[in-house]
């Protein structure tokens, strides 16, 4: 009666994947971290399925999904302050006008 | 069958804390007339106990205004938002021996963690009501929450250590014992006092009391982020704040100073009464105190606000945490005393010192 | 004394390096610097003069023919060596002698006939470098230094015949004697090729192995036309000399040399150029003779004997029917030549050359005294607006007199005995040859006693034929005065010469190192050419000395008697424009013919291939170059940049895409990943 | 209680969808709030509450108060999106490369026999305090360069933010 693993490596190749639309879709830079976020989620999820299914046992699984969150929490920090200083330059986050990186 | 285990506590917690809130207002309001020198509401009833019914009639039918501009859907979900992480927190506060509503194992981080959320509420209701003196508000009340959450959350740490467990349950175990179920409490540490005033502070602070009522301070920002609310979702707004309010107290309570623990307090049924009694007459000591603190101190500057958290209550926690380094490995226990009052001594004096400039210095008038 | 000689011959060069050397002083002095150029010109001819007359002397006291050579290397390069040289023999010292004598007292009447022309400097700058030039041809030792003054005597005849530029006349005429004299000059040259190239050397007598000591080799040798060489060789150099002494053929570029200044006249068309041709045929006499004999000379000894006599008898015959005083003595001095050449065709070198030397100094007497006339009558040269001038000039008339009478070869005078040592040789050699001879002196003398009494005798017809004009100039016509000094000086002292050499032709052949032979029929001649000369003076007298001229408007007498012919002798013979209709029309009609076929042909030509080559470029760069390397390059380069057009697309710099081909590329390898398992 | 996994499931997949596609940015973030929220619910689910706890106070409580500031400071305050942009070929690819990725994925997963893997059944939840001895023991040393890269990340994004204010001034 329990779940099975599947369903759990769906949900997360689910949101992995909605998070992917978000990022490649929206406009909005803040959207496209949001994206990140959400892929970044359905991967730990993912990590701690495998965890709970396979090794209960070993704790380490949570100390990784703890080092995951942290860096994610990071990574978050670092995209929306420089969204902000882009901002500041572009007068706007909209992703496409950040063209001046090209080649 | 087990939903029925779920909903008896639910049930308590909502019964009890509620009818604590609306005789707290009416408390409140009593208390601050006697220290303004005035009597408090005495007209509805004897001695005015019946204002708060009379209150909550009145708000229920308030006509509910939306404002055009305000976005509907954050506009409603606000005040629930509030309301919600006050009343989590009561999950986790054990009011009498095995009588806690759920026996997290990590209790006291849960109700921490809980507490977070309360800041995107007020965001949300400063945001959605489309008001430029709402949002600012929202903005304080954000920044402030924040600010003061990390000394409060560093605070709870040096408790953890001490028990070495976060199920509040144990905590409050480990407090029992001693002279009269009261010496053990960690009030009684050096440690613990200080962990305990952090505690207080960060409580008033999350809950914008008093001397850090500054985001809804009538004279500047007239009622900030609930300004645009009225009927019942400002009743809603009022009792999320008195229940955080409440909800903090309880917490700090059962870290400092010992919930139910108390002479007489024990496992039985008798003793589970009076460790109850015990824990709710320490709650209402707490509440007369936050009581006390609003009708005497003055309300505080932002920059002071957020330069006392930051400079003064975040390094005295780190060094509370120290503190209880010392103490848990120094074996002697009255060296550990010494060790710890003086350490931690040294460092209040440090602290005050270095920040005294910024805290008090001479305000200049632009227009004198 | 041989080593005297040497020294001599070594300072040979000397003499026609001092006129050069004043030539080129005077062509740096301003125009101003009259004075000082004529100085220049005249002491340098002075010195060469005294020079020359020492060489002489040196040479005359020989019992043989002094003779003494000086070669020297000119330059070398690679093994051959150009030599030239210099000579010493009697013939040379004579005629050096009589070039630099003659020559001064030209020079000093030069001064005063060119007095008021601004241009006198230059004139005497001319003047100097002809000498240089003469005496140069005089002296050389190598045929090519005689051919290099041989050209620059041309040069000068060119300069000073034509120093009245601003003339039409002179210009056309100047060119005439430059281009006629070039013609003869062909000849030359190519003599001296067959020379040079027959005897290796030219040098002429280098002892023993000189161009002329080989005469008798080249005379074996097989030449043009069946003659042998020398004589092929002698041909060749007779017709340089025709060119240059006025011979029959070309001779008529003597005449219209008249139009320069009479002392150029007298220098040049009678003492020494005319005579350099006579001079060269002597010198290069052993070629001539070599191959023949008296009683059957070689081909060339023939030509030289008929064309002479031709020749002396032709011109005389126009110089009756001349009214211009300077060219009746132009026709004299071209009969002159016809004897000196005669002479020499007949076998006599030395009465040839002794006839040149008396001719110079009587011919230059003569044209000087005509220059003394022409500038008493204020520049008029028509022998018919003069007349009486007996009266006005008396110096010149005797002198002019003297002249006249050695050339009629009146017996005292030196004409008469060189001309009559020519008709002597002549008379031994052929007879016909004689009797053109004989005749030729008949009208000699009568020629000349024609324009002694048309100029001198009679009254003044200077102004006549103007009438009118003379009148309103308001004081009659010019009245002819005497020449000054510097003009009459030179004539009296070469009338004094005139009179006396005739008697020195004895010593002169002893001089020349001929034997003396006796010549049959000698009083027959002698007696017969005085006859003829009293004949001619007397028929000169009857027409001309009896009723002078009374206007000069009056017809002649002698074309009332002679009618056409007298015309006919006027027009000289029409030669001038036979030699127009055929020689010049025949050049013109080739040259217009050649320019056709270039203008055709040629250009045709070459039009068509550059439009051909045009062509093929056009061709090539429209399908070689535009289409295939042009092309091919651009899409070349197209392509490139297309490539990295697209590449860059890739990084558009919007980090979506970026994030797409991220996803695109995982796809890919899980797409990968299940293909393979 | 598996019903209980599918209704937080949806809740989560529904949060993420609206996340990403609501216009109104500050709706999205709350719908982000509602995916994190689900996420906790599942850590708890799989009986990891440490992490529940953890995703909560880290996410809900920081990084989603932190989006929530950068919409302030970037965008006008309504926070409405700009005019609904046209769903031109970049969208299209992006959504097209997220569904192939989608089937893939499913394809891949179940076709794997790990999916069938049923859960091991009641064992003692590993408690917090295990927890903490396994990370202060073996892994000290990532811990202190979690430490030093949060500390790093807290520096720099206030360096990159507090730029403008200085400029400004």
């Amino acid at each position: 009666m329990s779940i099975p693993l599947g369903h759990y490596l769906i949900l997360a190749a689910i949101l992995f994947t909605v998070g992917l639309a978000g990022a490649l879709t929206r406009k909005n830079a803040i959207i496209v971290l949001m994206g990140i976020e959400v892929m970044f989620n359905s991967a730990i999820l993912n990590l701690v399925a495998f965890w709970h299914y396979k090794h209960f046992a070993v704790p380490t699984a949570q100390l990784f999904a703890i080092f995951a969150i942290a860096i994610a929490a990071a990574e978050s920090a670092i995209g929306l302050a420089l969204v902000i200083a882009v901002y500041r330059h572009y007068q706007s986050v909209d992703v496409d006008e950040m063209q001046e990186l090209k080649g | 069958m087990w939903i029925a285990a779920f909903l008896i506590p639910i049930g308590f917690i909502f019964g009890v804390y509620l009818t604590i809130f609306a005789f707290t207002t009416l408390v409140e309001r009593k208390a601050l007339g006697r220290i303004q020198n005035r009597y408090g509401p005495n007209r509805v009833g004897p001695f005015g106990i019946l204002q708060p019914m009379a209150d909550g009639l009145k708000i229920l039918l308030k006509e509910d205004i939306v404002p055009r501009a305000a976005d509907k859907f954050s506009h409603f979900l606000a005040p629930v938002l509030i309301v919600v992480p006050g009343l989590l927190v009561y999950l986790v506060v054990p009011v009498a021996p095995g009588m806690v509503a759920v026996d997290l194992k990590i209790g006291v981080l849960f109700a921490l963690a809980v507490g977070t959320v309360s800041v995107i509420a007020l965001f949300m209701a400063g945001w959605a009501s489309r008001n430029k003196f709402s949002l600012l508000g929202a903005m304080r009340a954000v920044a402030q929450v924040v600010s003061y959450e990390v000394p409060t959350v560093m605070a709870g740490v040096a408790v953890i250590m001490a028990a070495g467990t976060l199920s509040t349950l144990t905590i409050v175990e480990r407090q029992g014992g001693g002279i009269l179920n009261i010496s053990n409490w960690y009030v009684f540490r050096p440690w613990g006092l200080v962990g305990f005033v952090l505690f207080v502070i960060g409580g008033l602070a999350e809950s914008a009391r008093c001397p850090f009522d500054l985001p809804e301070a009538e004279s500047e920002l007239i009622g900030g982020y609930h300004t645009e609310y009225s009927g019942f979702k400002f009743a809603l707004f009022q009792m999320g704040e008195y229940l955080a309010g409440m909800a903090m107290a309880g917490v700090t309570v059962t870290l400092f100073l010992g919930g139910y623990m108390g002479p007489g307090s024990g496992p039985g049924l008798v003793g589970g009464v009076i460790a109850m009694l015990w824990f709710f007459s320490k709650l209402a000591g707490m509440i007369m105190l936050n009581i006390w603190i609003r009708g005497t101190w003055p309300r505080l500057r932002v920059d002071q606000l957020m330069g006392f958290a930051w400079k003064v209550l975040l390094p005295l926690a780190l060094v509370n945490i120290v503190a209880i380094g010392f103490w848990h490995f120094l074996t002697p226990r009255p060296l550990a005393w010494v060790v710890t009052t003086g350490w931690l001594a040294i460092w209040v004096v440090v602290l005050t010192k270095c920040n005294a400039g910024a805290a008090l210095e001479k305000r200049e008038y632009r227009f004198t | 004394m041989d080593q005297h000689l040497q020294d001599l011959a070594r300072q040979q060069w000397l003499i026609p390096a001092i006129p050069l050397v004043a030539a080129a002083i005077q062509s740096l002095l301003p125009r101003g610097a009259r004075k000082l150029s004529a100085g220049i010109c005249i002491t340098g001819m002075g010195l060469a003069c005294v020079l020359a007359l020492r060489a002489f002397v040196a040479t005359l006291g020989h019992h043989e023919a002094a003779w003494a050579v000086c070669n020297f290397t000119w330059f070398e390069f690679g093994t051959t060596a150009l030599q030239l040289g210099f000579i010493l023999d009697p013939l040379t010292a004579a005629m050096a002698a009589m070039v630099t004598f003659v020559g001064f007292w030209i020079f000093v009447n030069a001064t005063g006939y060119m007095h008021d022309d601004e241009n006198f400097t230059r004139f005497f700058c001319f003047l100097s470098l002809f000498a240089a030039a003469m005496l140069g041809l005089v002296v050389s030792n190598n045929i090519l230094l005689l051919f290099m003054c041989w050209e620059l005597v041309g040069l000068c005849s060119y300069l000073l015949i034509g120093f009245w530029f601003h003339k039409p006349s002179a210009a056309a005429a100047c060119k005439k004697a430059f281009i006629t004299t070039r013609i003869g000059d062909v000849g030359f040259f190519l003599g001296i090729l067959m020379l040079f190239w027959q005897t290796k050397t030219l040098n002429l007598f280098n002892g023993g192995h000189g161009a002329l000591e080989q005469a008798d080799k080249l005379a074996q040798l097989p030449g043009w036309f069946g003659w042998s060489v020398a004589t092929t060789i002698a041909v060749l150099l007779f017709i340089g000399a025709m060119g240059k002494s006025a011979q029959f053929p070309l001779h008529v570029w003597l005449p219209d040399a008249m139009e320069g200044p009479t002392p150029v006249s007298a220098l040049i068309h009678a003492a020494t150029m005319v005579a350099a041709g006579v001079f060269m045929v002597g010198r290069m006499y052993p070629l001539f003779i070599a191959g023949g004999s008296v009683e059957h000379p070689t081909f060339a000894m023939d030509m030289v004997l008929y064309v002479g006599a031709f020749t002396a008898l032709f011109s005389a015959t126009i110089a009756v029917a001349q009214f211009d005083i300077k060219r009746v003595l132009a026709y004299s001095t071209c009969s002159q030549l016809g004897f000196m050449v005669m002479a020499l065709g007949a076998g006599g070198l030395v009465p040839g050359q002794f006839h040149l030397l008396t001719h110079a100094f009587f011919k230059a007497l003569l044209f000087l005294g005509s220059g003394c006339v022409i500038i008493g009558t204020h520049h008029e040269q028509d022998m018919r607006k003069m007349g009486g001038l007996k009266k006005y000039m008396p110096i010149t008339f005797w002198c002019y007199l003297i002249g006249m009478l050695a050339l009629a070869g009146v017996p005292p005078f030196a004409g008469f005995f060189s001309k009559d040592e020519v008709l002597l040789v002549t008379f031994q050699r052929s007879k016909l040859a004689w009797g053109m001879a004989t005749f030729a002196a008949f009208l000699t003398a009568f020629y000349m006693t024609r324009q002694m009494f048309m100029v001198f005798a009679g009254k003044w017809r200077g102004g006549d034929d103007h009438g009118h004009h003379a009148e309103s100039h308001g004081h009659g016509g010019h009245e002819p005065h005497e020449v000054p000094w510097n003009m009459w000086l030179p004539i009296a002292v070469l009338s004094l010469f005139a009179i006396g050499l005739g008697f020195y032709g004895g010593k002169y052949a002893h001089y020349l190192g001929a034997e003396e032979e006796e010549l049959s029929g000698k009083a027959l001649v002698m007696g017969l050419s005085v006859a003829v000369g009293a004949v001619g003076i007397l028929l000169g007298w009857f027409f001309y000395g009896r009723k002078p001229l009374a206007h000069a408007s009056d017809p002649d007498p002698l074309e009332g008697k002679l009618g056409w012919l007298f015309t006919c002798l006027n027009r000289k013979w029409y030669v001038d424009e036979f030699y127009e209709a055929t020689i010049i029309r025949a050049t013109m009609a080739t040259g217009t013919l050649f320019r056709m076929i270039d203008k055709r042909v040629v250009d045709g030509i070459l039009h068509s291939i550059v439009w051909i080559v045009r062509g093929i470029s056009h061709v090539c760069r429209l399908v070689g170059d535009e289409f295939f390397i042009n092309g091919g390059f651009d899409t070349g380069c197209q392509t490139v940049r297309g490539s990295g057009w697209l590449m860059s697309k890739l990084q558009s710099g919007r980090i979506q895409t970026y994030f797409r081909i991220l996803g695109l590329g995982t796809i890919i390898l899980l797409v990968v990943y299940f293909l393979k398992s | 209680m598996n019903f209980a996994f599918w209704i937080i499931s949806a809740v989560t997949v529904l949060g993420a969808l609206l996340a990403v596609t609501l216009r109104n940015l500050v709706h999205c973030v709350l719908a982000l709030i509602l995916f994190f929220i689900g996420i906790a619910a599942h850590y708890f689910l799989l009986r990891a509450d440490f992490l529940g706890t953890v995703q909560i106070l880290i996410y809900v409580g920081a990084v989603a108060v932190l989006i929530l500031f950068a919409i302030m400071l970037t965008h006008n305050v309504t926070g409405t999106e700009g005019p609904r942009e046209v769903l031109g070929l970049k969208w299209w690819s992006g959504a097209a490369i997220a569904a192939v990725l989608a089937i893939l994925l499913k394809k891949a997963i179940l076709s794997d026999p790990l999916a069938t893997l049923l859960p091991a059944g009641d064992k003692a939840q590993t408690s917090v305090a295990e927890i903490g001895k396994v990370l202060v023991a073996g892994w000290v040393v990532p811990l202190e360069a979690i430490a030093v890269l949060l500390t790093a990340a807290l520096i720099g994004a206030v360096v990159i933010a507090l730029e403008e204010i200085r400029k400004s001034r």
